[in-house]
């Protein structure tokens, strides 16, 4: 079980340096869910399912949603070509 | 009973693998999603079917997620692809000419 | 919780699978790309959380995989309407 | 969404099939046939279908008849079968090293009248091979093609994919 970790670490940190480096708003959005779906399946690896299932709701739902709708509202959702 | 479970969840992550392959060598993003949605579907039903061989007694939640992933997957990548095309990507002319592009 | 021969070979799969998905979020060229991606690895996490509670033996974490799967689609379509931008 | 689809009035068999369908996403959900969960279960089925049933027309466009689980259990089982030959279609392609893909879009009609009855037929296209639906607009879809046999009848082979399915979603859909 112990590589299965590691392989989960690799993606979450993976996707949150691409977060920080990515320069589309909606792009960065996307791999923001990745890191908290991560971390919800490392939450199950260590036995916590309610964690695990707060992490998923907050997480991977209403942040993502919410971020989405602010992005629409702020008019900041443009992809550069 | 637990045998063809395996061989079901073998067959499941086979198609997931095969799909994440194609999304990585297909060319542009309508192949991709096309390459990502059937597979991930089909291999994650396969793996659910597959588990309720090893639990008989889980059957109705697995089937509530399976009917889940079934309805609403297809759903979440016509809503990619729309986006995609409004966005103004079009699909990369490798050969043959594009029909009904208005 | 120890895994038969046909077990660990799913498991290898499924890990491919996730790490080449990771790998198209990461190179994606566009953004629909990187949001193909996510919505893909979305998928393979449910079915992963499933063999996760299979292994563990425990159905409580069937629920995780339940919500996981609800609440990343209403996340993959917010993602797609905003992206489509308000051209109405 | 906009609803600008012509949805038909809401019935008493409307509220019935989805007070019906409440109450087994219910059962399958708790997982038990306790007569405290089935007591729990119903009251919460019946004051949503009250409060919101009027709202919930996504599934108006059923046609009740004796005969429509049979159509249904029917259309599941084409539709598994077509999932699996797009799978393995699919994973030949994806597997040989010259990837033989032809892109094409294609626009194609329905008759299906329903919002449940579009949704299903898109979601079917979606999943058979080599499709995949982008857009629905009134009775116009909009179709990827992963490979577009070049020199075919480009309608013709259209209506080939679509027909056999919209044939059995109309039995028992709108």
């Amino acid at each position: 079980m112990d590589w299965l970790t590691l392989m989960i670490v690799v993606v979450v940190l993976s996707s949150a340096i691409a977060v920080l480096l990515l320069k589309d708003f909606l792009a960065a959005l996307a791999a923001f869910s990745v890191v908290s779906l991560g971390m919800s399946v490392l939450f199950v690896i260590v036995r916590a399912p309610d964690v695990a299932m707060t992490e998923a709701a907050i997480g991977a739902g209403l942040s993502s949603l919410l971020f989405a709708l602010a992005l629409r509202r702020l008019g900041l959702w443009r992809t550069r070509k | 009973m637990s045998i063809i479970g395996d061989i079901l969840l073998v067959i499941g992550c086979a198609f997931i693998a095969l799909g994440s392959l194609g999304l990585v060598r297909m060319p542009d993003v309508y192949n991709r999603l096309q390459a990502g949605t059937k597979a991930a579907t089909l291999g994650t039903i396969a793996v659910l079917l597959g588990i309720g061989f090893h639990h008989p007694d889980w059957w109705a939640k697995l089937l509530v997620i399976a009917g889940f992933v079934l309805f609403t997957n297809p759903v979440g990548s016509s809503t990619i692809a729309r986006a995609a095309y409004k966005v103004g990507i079009r699909p990369r002319p490798l050969a043959g000419k594009y029909e009904a592009d208005s | 919780m120890t895994l038969s021969v046909l077990q660990m070979i799913a498991l290898a799969l499924l890990v491919l699978g996730i790490g080449l998905s990771c790998l198209r979020l990461l190179l994606g060229p566009t953004t629909p790309d990187r949001v193909v991606a996510a919505d893909t690895l979305a998928v393979i996490t449910t079915a992963g959380l499933a063999g996760l509670a299979s292994v563990f033996d425990n159905p409580i974490y069937l629920d995780v995989a339940l919500v996981y799967g609800t609440l990343a689609f209403a996340g993959t379509v917010a993602i797609a309407r905003a992206l489509e931008g308000d051209s109405k | 969404m906009e609803d600008s689809l012509d949805t038909p009035p809401v019935s008493l068999s409307h509220h019935v099939f989805v007070f019906g369908i409440l109450l087994l996403l219910w059962v399958l959900l708790t997982g038990s046939l306790d007569v405290q969960e089935l007591v729990a279960g119903t009251v919460v089925s019946l004051a949503v279908t009250l409060l919101f049933g009027s709202r919930f027309t996504i599934l108006t466009g059923f046609r009740f008849s004796w005969l429509a689980p049979i159509y249904v259990l029917t259309y599941l089982g084409n539709f598994f079968i077509a999932l699996l030959r797009a799978n393995l279609d699919l994973a030949g392609r994806v597997l040989s090293p010259s990837l033989p893909i032809n892109p094409a879009l294609v626009e194609i009609r329905t008759s299906l009248k329903s919002p449940l009855g579009r949704l299903l037929l898109a979601n079917t296209i979606t999943l058979t091979p080599g499709t995949l639906t982008i857009d629905v607009e009134d009775d116009r879809l909009l179709v990827h093609w992963v490979y577009y046999p070049p020199g075919t009848d480009l309608q013709q082979a259209t209506e080939q994919i679509s027909a056999s399915f919209e044939r059995r979603l109309s039995r028992f859909l709108i």
